[in-house]
């Protein structure tokens, strides 16, 4: 029994534990302490971070003559530990009185607690199944678990919006699954090359032995079905909402980590096993667009328009869950370079991401433990309120933006720099414009949160509880410490490019070592807290002592302010870029989903009314003519 | 031009009660009772195109307890302006407003209200509007004794630099403390020789110092 | 204020919030207070707020006598006094039934037109530095100066010139007067080429002031708009010429329009207007030497002085429209009642708010100052 | 490279670059009052000023973001003039790249917002809204501008690129279009006008200074000079061949400076959305134009 | 008197001699470097602009226009004050921050000019804040301006050595006496939302006319605005 297995029993047993005992007290306290084990377990794996090594489970089923196996190398020890830590988090910080609040607001009309606490457990269990996978087949089953516990979480909120998004999402899954039983059917069915087993490497052999356009069209399923579950461009409609309102802590641990798996299995399948040479040797119609280059452009697509509608939302968990979505373009866009800096920025983005969307989710959650609403317009200068918050946020901010000194700008800079270093302008400046749009839409939520007029009703309200409080300030202690020395992280990094194939990346303790321009962030942050040093030095050594002022004492053009004015800018925050590009985007992507929408519903209504039909018969003779009529079409083409 | 005095003349005549002046080239004052007012500027916007309300004017009659009330109209056509005068009660200061044809009336209803208390029925912003931290009776109104209001309410600077001192004291100087006086009776007493002596000197005096 | 404003209020529903123009701010002409309640950088409503320069000018002047009034006027509308007086001056004798002498009348058209060549090279300034640009109203005050200069040669006074009284005007010219106006002349038009490249044909000001705070002429008559803001909207109308005053029948000089009702309309009638104002002077210096005589018809000792009961309405064209004193006496030493009707009246109130609705933040500013408003002649 | 050598590195460049901004906030002023036909400041206009603005007896705060703010908004440029080279002291500046760079310029931005969103001002929310729309709107051909550089110098370390310079031939003369659209992407940077839409004291008083007052309002003054200081010579660094000393970098960095000066006071302000389509369309054409030169 | 005996006083607490030169050096750039704040309340606004640009220059002098009370250091009072304005000027006073100074332009600030007998304006501005300059004239011109300016300037340059210029702690120290005047015009419930008292006690200007009775009304109607302080 290896530690996989043991990890494996770990997870049964938390499983177990959590669905029995849900609706107890003694939960609260027992959850985080089966997710403080499995991290525990996960650092006794270390060696599969550090040394490329491979875990093979014992445990393994026969089905239907195909083996299933389940295996952990660094690629599934990266997401996994990244998985665990975010669970951790929101368990912790579900344990304390966030989760009496929602016992009290939510228990009568439906919302239930253990429910959630199942969820939390089911999405870990199933996501770490889905990890360990070895082969297709059980990366299929562990993609159906993550799929429906998913969904689970999402119904929790007893609204309406909540229950349509999810609801959205299931069918969006649902079409993602199809897409990949489709792939492995065409696997399975290209006799040529298959060898009657769905390993992982059987998908090179397969794809080697096609034609281009079977090659092409697997690609795109396996890409379809990928990219539905990271929110990739054109299927990027459903993610935003339905984690938005997904209850408080299971949002931040969605958000931070769920759309991440379709990542992983893109790396498995299409970085890894269909790799670089297959995916440039498809051209599709113009000589000049490969399938690399079109995959890339998805991803710089992805980081910019998601980014701009999160500019454009005034709810702060929609706007974080935008971003969540246009973030996922930068990863695939550093891995989609197939070299060592990009792909390390891409993998290195996955758990930046996480650190601080988590950290970002949860103080969007505290702010409305305490006020209520996370509408950005009915907040603002809560600062004063939760000054503990607004740090978390502070830093969560930066690193969302990419800013030194944390670590969302280590892997944005690596992304940027292997842009640069492949010559692509055009995406790079794609890249800068998903930062840009990041900073404009940070800022206006930090600043309708936190900053400005401080509402009366708000007046007197107190920082969140302590148990709420901890798993934030660890998140953003992780943003920080991972900016400052991302050789901390960098090695699994290494091994993980090793694992898949991709040339490894030479780092140290402060970042990366490149012969033109490398980066060292303990560097970079030192020089910045210098300045920040210099900078304090000047501002409380220099200049008599400040007076704090009532935020009525401030400049009205002469005008006497008084309590009854709004004085508080927060609706339709960037205006001037609003008049330029509002209409466009707005109107296009409201059309896409709409036709989406309504497709869906027309397909959907069409099926019911079959069932419902009076006349079954009619609906037999449909069926029966259909089927004669191929069984003639296909006879004939034998026959000719 | 004298065809178009007669096409005014018809239109004005159809007022009750109306008296027609011609003061001089352009100008015509007519003198309506007040409720025959409305019906006088809607004949003269409809049917001879006075579309600009240059003003309208309160001017408070304390002595025959009235208060009157000039709309001056102009038309772009026919280069005449026409002011319209009517009297209303002094101590029921009530009026309709003309909003509804002339958009600039709001601006001087307001002012006029404020200044005179004369409530415009219809007007759309009856409220304070220049003097919107005046507490006391409308000031313009002839009963308001501004000075005195004045007098009660403000500090004056002292200014009492030597050289002044000396002159005043050689009967020269500011003869009148402004608070001994009122203007009303101020340039009368000026007027006077005993006054004018007295600045005399003071210029003489005054002169002498500056040399 | 009051501690009650400052008693917990819950905020509404809404999105909008408010910002206040004033009173003490750049973007206001004068101290004059525009509220703004906005949507992002879209004005939903505007509120003026007037009054801070109320000083009861009506009432003044009703405990003055009628030639210690003649000291106030001016300061009715300080950046163009000139018509002020003039107006004044004008109801004056038409209560009393006399006439300036000729020359007198010629000299006022003289002060008149300098005051407005004055007062448009200050607006051209303020409008522009209200998109940002600083350097026309660097050279137009500069430029106004020089007129100011001529002003304090022949009234002695740099701005206020109290240079009217009822009956004509208080002094002859200074020698050599005339010469020294036509240099000035000379002087302005060869800076109309410095003033075009930088402003008039600037791109980026076009740019700016195209399309704002348009105004239709049906709605510039609704509202009672005159003066340059009306002829921008392409109705030819000027007091100077519909309803001559003074000696303004006698000269040549075009009424410059423009159909766009917009701030660019606004101040290239504006700028024409200004070159024929520097027409009409030239005229009057031509005309001026060959006309002799007095400058003041004799009036009683303005100390003791009872203009016979009456009223008058007298209109002038000022630099900003229509200007009218509505004067009553009862035959008193003072005057029984005084109305001004300033320009800006109608412009700063009600069309200004009309006009801010809808707006851009960013073009608020500019609609105030493009329709010369002037604060005082509202509160008086 | 030893302790003492960095250390003077850490303590000298903000002090020149104060020094140096200093001198080129008073060009400014200068190049303004002679457009305007005026005289002009004094020559330590610019440094009364800041001492004045320091010794200011009482001053408000709205709090302690409103004074980290500032530290970020100084702290920030210290960092950045630290990371540019110039001539004799290249040994820190090696360690950032030109990425890492316009990345730091971005944190003052940052700082200073934060400062003036706590001030509760809705002027100066809304000139930070701006400023960041118009940071948007440059860094947009900036970043291609950056993109070409280092892809010709095939190096992002802004001392590879002037020793690329110093060894061949000046950037500008091998990338003309690049360096014109970097010179617009400056105008913008330097937020002078046409882009000066979220100062605009027309409107909204001044934008981000509304409510700063002595020793903040001090901070943004010597924010300014670093801010004048990095655009001369970073684009001397980027285009214009570095220094090999002092006495040929400070008038390369002058002259990069005074450029926009000049055409800044001739023009109105464009506003927010004119200001994005017009940095969109001419820089990032030309830009374009450059880079299909050299790549 | 007393005056010279509060100097010596603090002449003997800072013994450091370069505190004194350090001070004056202060001082200097302080007179060198003025941002003045116009509040157009009146006529006189009109000659600031000749004083500003072109013709005169004021930024030769070192003296340019700012846009708020809070980086101003100079408040022009440009003509007659309105009582509805004086309330915006006494709050646009109380947002600037130390040492301001105060200058009164047009005889209307003196004793209310030509409208002395007016209801609606205020004759005396030194009653209600402390005046440093005074231009008198109708309107003074550019020059008059400039010159008043020149003076304040040399007043503020020997500020600290000679206890000149420093008028705006009298407002401070003299608090009540201002308010007083303040509540006589505006009411007795009237109140700004800066807390001078609160500021007098924090920078140690309070002196012994800084409360009293008008004071004491003050604080009855004045609601705490207290600044919001991080709470943990």
């Amino acid at each position: 029994m290896n530690l996989l297995d043991q990890f494996f029993i770990l997870i049964a047993v938390a499983l177990l534990s959590i669905t029995v005992l849900r609706n107890f007290r003694i939960n609260d306290k027992m959850a985080p302490l089966w997710y403080g084990l499995m991290v525990v377990m996960l650092v006794r794996m270390a060696a599969v971070a550090y040394d490329g090594a491979t875990l093979t489970s014992a445990f393994n089923i026969e089905i239907l003559g195909f083996n299933m196996h389940w295996q952990f190398n660094a690629l599934s020890w990266f997401f996994a530990i990244i998985t665990v830590v975010a669970a951790l988090a929101s368990a912790i910080f579900m344990s304390g009185d966030w989760g009496r609040q929602y016992r009290e607001l939510y228990e009568g009309q439906g919302g239930n607690y253990g429910l959630l606490q199942l969820a939390l457990i089911l999405n870990v269990a199933s996501m770490l199944l889905l990890l360990a996978s070895g082969d297709l087949l059980s990366l299929f089953i562990g993609w159906e678990f993550v799929s429906w516990a998913s969904f689970l979480m999402m119904v929790l909120m007893p609204s309406k919006t909540a229950k349509k998004a999810a609801v959205k999402y299931v069918v969006y899954a649902m079409f993602g699954a199809m897409a990949l039983l489709a792939a492995l059917a065409i696997i399975y069915s290209n006799s040529v090359s298959f060898s009657g087993s769905l390993e992982f490497e059987q998908i090179t052999q397969v794809f080697a032995g096609m034609d281009k356009g079977p090659q092409f069209s697997l690609a795109l399923l396996f890409f379809i079905a990928f990219a539905i579950k990271m929110g990739l461009l054109p299927f990027h409609l459903w993610q935003a909402v339905a984690y938005a309102e997904t209850p408080g802590p299971g949002a931040a641990f969605l958000g931070a980590i769920s759309s991440r798996m379709g990542l992983f299995a893109m790396i498995i399948v299409i970085i890894q096993f269909i790799g670089l040479g297959h995916l440039q040797g498809m051209s599709i119609g113009l000589p000049f667009i490969n399938m690399q280059t079109l995959l890339a452009w998805i991803a710089a697509l992805t980081t910019i328009i998601p980014t701009y509608i999160a500019l454009q939302q005034h709810d702060a968990k929609r706007l974080l869950a935008w971003h969540g979505v246009g973030q996922g373009g930068y990863m695939l866009l550093g891995l989609i370079m197939f070299d060592s800096i990009g792909s390390a920025g891409g993998l290195m983005h996955v758990l930046n991401h996480a650190s601080y969307q988590a950290a970002l989710f949860l103080t969007v959650v505290a702010v409305v433990y305490r006020t209520g609403t996370s509408d950005l317009n009915k907040l603002g200068g809560l600062v004063t309120q939760m000054p503990l918050s607004f740090l978390v946020m502070l830093i969560g901010i930066i690193g969302l933006a990419g800013l030194p000194p944390m670590n969302g700008f280590v892997s944005k800079w690596m992304v940027y720099r292997s842009l640069l270093l492949n010559g692509e302008p055009l995406l790079f400046v794609a890249a800068v414009l998903g930062t840009l749009g990041t900073i404009l839409s940070v800022y206006k939520l930090i600043h309708n949160t936190f900053l400005g007029q401080l509402r009366v009703e708000h007046q007197n309200i107190r920082e969140v509880p302590w148990s709420m409080m901890v798993p934030m300030l660890g998140l953003s202690a992780i943003v920080f410490i991972t900016g400052f020395m991302p050789g901390l992280i960098l090695p699994w990094i290494a091994s993980v490019q090793e694992t898949i194939g991709l040339p490894v990346i030479i780092h140290h303790l402060g970042g990366i070592e490149y012969a033109k321009g490398g980066l060292d962030m303990i560097w970079v942050s030192g020089i910045l807290f210098y300045g920040f040093g210099v900078g304090a030095l000047i501002f409380y050594f220099l200049g008599s002592k400040a007076k704090r002022v009532h935020q009525y004492d401030n400049y009205a053009g002469g005008h006497f302010l008084s309590a009854d004015v709004k004085y508080h800018y927060s609706n339709n925050f960037y205006p001037g870029l609003m008049h330029l590009i509002g209409d466009w985007y707005r109107g296009s992507f409201k059309w896409m989903e709409q036709v989406i929408v309504s497709a869906l519903s027309f397909v959907s209504k069409l099926f019911e009314n079959m069932y419902r039909s009076r006349q079954p018969v009619m609906l037999l003779v449909i069926v029966v003519v259909v089927a004669l009529f191929s069984i003639y079409k296909n006879t004939a083409g034998v026959s000719s | 031009m004298n065809d178009l005095n007669n096409k005014l003349n018809d239109i004005l005549s159809r007022v009750n009660g109306i008296k027609i002046t011609h003061k001089r080239n352009r100008r015509v004052r007519v003198d309506v009772p007040a409720d025959s007012l409305t019906t006088l500027l809607e004949l003269i916007k409809g049917q001879a195109s006075y579309v600009h309300l240059s003003a309208i004017t309160c001017v408070d009659w304390i002595k025959d307890n009235e208060f009157e009330l000039v709309y001056h109209v102009w038309s772009y056509e026919e280069n005449c302006l026409i002011s319209a005068h009517t009297r209303i009660d002094r101590d029921e200061a009530k009026f309709v407003s003309v909003y509804d044809l002339y958009k600039p009336a709001d601006f001087f209803e307001r002012d006029i209200y404020e200044m005179y208390g004369v409530f415009f029925i219809g007007s759309p912003r009856m409220e304070k509007f220049i003097l919107t931290e005046w507490h006391g009776m409308p000031p313009m109104r002839k009963d308001f004794d501004s000075e005195a209001y004045v007098q009660e309410t403000f500090n004056w600077t002292e200014y009492n630099p030597d050289w002044l001192q000396e002159l005043t004291d050689q009967g020269g100087g500011i003869a009148i403390k402004p608070e001994d006086i009122r203007l009303s009776g101020c340039l009368h007493n000026m007027a006077t020789h005993r006054q004018r002596d007295k600045l005399k000197a003071t210029q003489k005096v005054g002169k002498g110092w500056k040399s | 204020m009051r501690p009650e404003n400052y008693q917990a209020v819950q905020l509404g529903e809404s999105n909008e919030y408010e910002i206040f123009i004033g009173p003490n701010h750049p973007g206001i002409e004068g101290n004059y207070a525009l509220k703004l309640v906005l949507d992002g950088d879209i004005v939903v409503k505007g509120t003026t707020d007037a009054g801070y320069l109320h000083r009861g000018f009506e009432k003044l002047m009703e405990g003055r006598l009628w030639i210690q009034n003649l000291a106030i006027v001016p300061r009715i509308c300080v950046p163009d006094p000139a018509p002020m007086e003039v107006s004044y001056s004008l109801a004056v004798e038409e209560i009393m039934g006399i006439e300036a002498p000729i020359r007198a009348q010629w000299i006022r058209v003289m002060q008149l037109e300098l005051s407005r060549v004055a007062a448009h090279l200050f607006t051209f300034g303020g409008h522009a530095a209200t998109t940002g640009m600083y350097t026309p109203m660097y050279w137009g005050v500069a430029d106004r100066d020089l007129v100011l200069d001529l002003f304090e040669d022949f009234t002695g006074g740099r701005v206020y010139s109290i240079y009217n009284i009822p009956g004509g005007v208080r002094r002859e010219l200074p020698n050599g007067f005339l010469e020294k106006l036509s240099n000035l002349l000379d002087y302005l038009e060869s800076r109309q080429n410095d003033y075009d490249n930088l402003l008039f044909t600037n791109q980026i000001f076009v740019q700016r002031a195209k399309g704002v705070g348009i105004l239709s002429k049906e709605d510039a008559l609704d509202y009672g708009v005159t003066g340059p803001n009306l002829r921008a909207c392409g109705l030819a109308f000027d007091v100077r010429r519909d309803d001559p005053y003074l000696v303004y029948d006698q000269l040549d000089f075009d009424i410059p329009t423009q159909q766009a009702g917009d701030a660019w309309a606004r101040i290239l009638v504006r700028r024409d207007e200004l070159f024929q104002s520097i027409r009409i002077l030239r005229q009057v210096i031509e005309k001026l030497p060959t006309i002799k005589g007095p400058i003041r018809t004799p009036i009683p000792n303005p100390l003791s002085w009872n203009v016979r009961a009456g009223e008058a309405y007298a209109r002038v064209e000022s630099s900003k429209g229509e200007l009218a004193y509505y004067v009553v006496s009862d035959g008193g030493d003072k005057p029984y009642r005084v109305h001004v009707r300033g320009p800006s009246s109608m412009h700063a109130v009600q069309t200004l708010e009309y006009l801010a609705k809808g707006a851009r933040l960013e073009d608020v500013a500019q609609i105030m100052f493009s329709l010369d408003a002037c604060p005082p002649e509202v509160d008086r | 490279m030893n302790g003492l050598h960095i250390l003077s590195e850490l303590l000298l460049m903000p002090l020149i670059a104060f020094v140096v901004g200093l001198m080129m906030v008073l060009m400014m002023r200068k190049i303004s009052a002679r457009i305007q036909r005026r005289i002009g400041p004094p020559f330590f206009q610019p440094i009364y000023d800041i001492v004045k603005l320091y010794g200011k007896d009482t001053q408000i705060s709205h709090g302690l973001i409103h004074d980290i703010g500032i530290i970020m908004a100084v702290g920030g440029y210290i960092g950045a003039e630290i990371l540019l080279p110039v001539p004799g002291m290249e040994g820190i500046a090696d360690k950032g790249g030109i990425i890492t760079l316009s990345y730091f310029l971005m944190i003052p931005s940052l700082g200073m917002a934060l400062g003036v969103g706590q001030c509760a001002n809705p002027n100066g929310s809304i000139g930070i809204s701006r400023a960041l729309t118009s940071m948007l709107a440059y860094d947009v051909p900036f970043i291609i501008v950056v993109f070409g550089a280092a892809w010709h110098y095939q190096s992002t370390s802004l001392v590879g690129m002037i020793e690329y310079q110093q060894m061949n031939s000046w950037g500008i003369v091998e990338m003309p279009f690049l360096a014109t659209a970097g010179l617009f992407a400056l105008q913008g940077m330097l937020g002078k006008q046409p882009f000066e839409i979220y100062i605009a004291p027309a409107e909204i008083a001044t934008g981000p200074m509304v409510e700063m007052s002595g020793k903040y309002m001090g901070g943004l003054f010597v924010m300014q000079t670093f801010q004048l200081y990095t655009a001369g010579v970073l684009y001397a660094s980027l285009f214009l061949g570095g220094g090999e000393s002092w006495l040929s970098l400070l008038p390369k960095a002058f002259l990069v400076v005074a450029i926009p000066m000049s055409i800044a006071f001739m023009f109105p302000r464009y506003k927010t959305e004119d200001v994005i389509r017009i940095l969109w369309k001419w820089p990032v054409m030309l830009a374009l134009i450059g880079l299909a030169f050299i790549l | 008197m007393k005056k010279e005996l509060l100097i010596k006083e603090k002449q003997a607490k800072r013994t450091n001699p370069l505190a004194h030169v350090f001070d004056d050096f202060i001082d200097f750039c302080q007179s060198k470097s003025l941002f003045m704040l116009h509040y157009c309340t009146g006529c006189g606004a009109i000659e600031l602009p000749p004083a500003m640009t072109s013709r005169f220059d004021m930024e030769r002098l070192g003296i340019q226009p700012m846009v708020t009370p809070r980086q101003a250091d100079i408040l022009l009072v440009t003509g007659y004050v309105s009582v509805k304005t004086l309330k915006r000027v006494i709050l646009t006073y109380e947002q600037m921050q130390a040492p301001k100074y105060v200058i009164g332009i047009c005889s209307c600030t003196v004793n209310g000019g030509m409208y002395w007998q007016s209801y609606a304006t205020a004759k005396k501005l030194n009653d209600y804040m402390p005046v440093d300059v005074y231009i008198a004239g109708c309107m003074p011109r550019p020059e008059a301006v400039l010159e008043g300016l020149q003076r304040l300037k040399e007043n503020i340059k020997n500020d600290r050595k000679q206890q000149k210029g420093s008028a705006w702690k009298e407002y401070f120290a003299n608090y009540d006496t201002y308010l007083g005047n303040q509540q006589h015009l505006f009411g007795d419930d009237w109140q700004t939302p800066v807390d001078i008292i609160a500021e007098a006690k924090l920078y140690g200007l309070e002196g012994e006319g800084t409360y009293g009775k008008n004071t004491e009304k003050l604080a009855k109607v004045q609601q705490p605005l207290l600044p919001q302080e991080m709470k943990l």
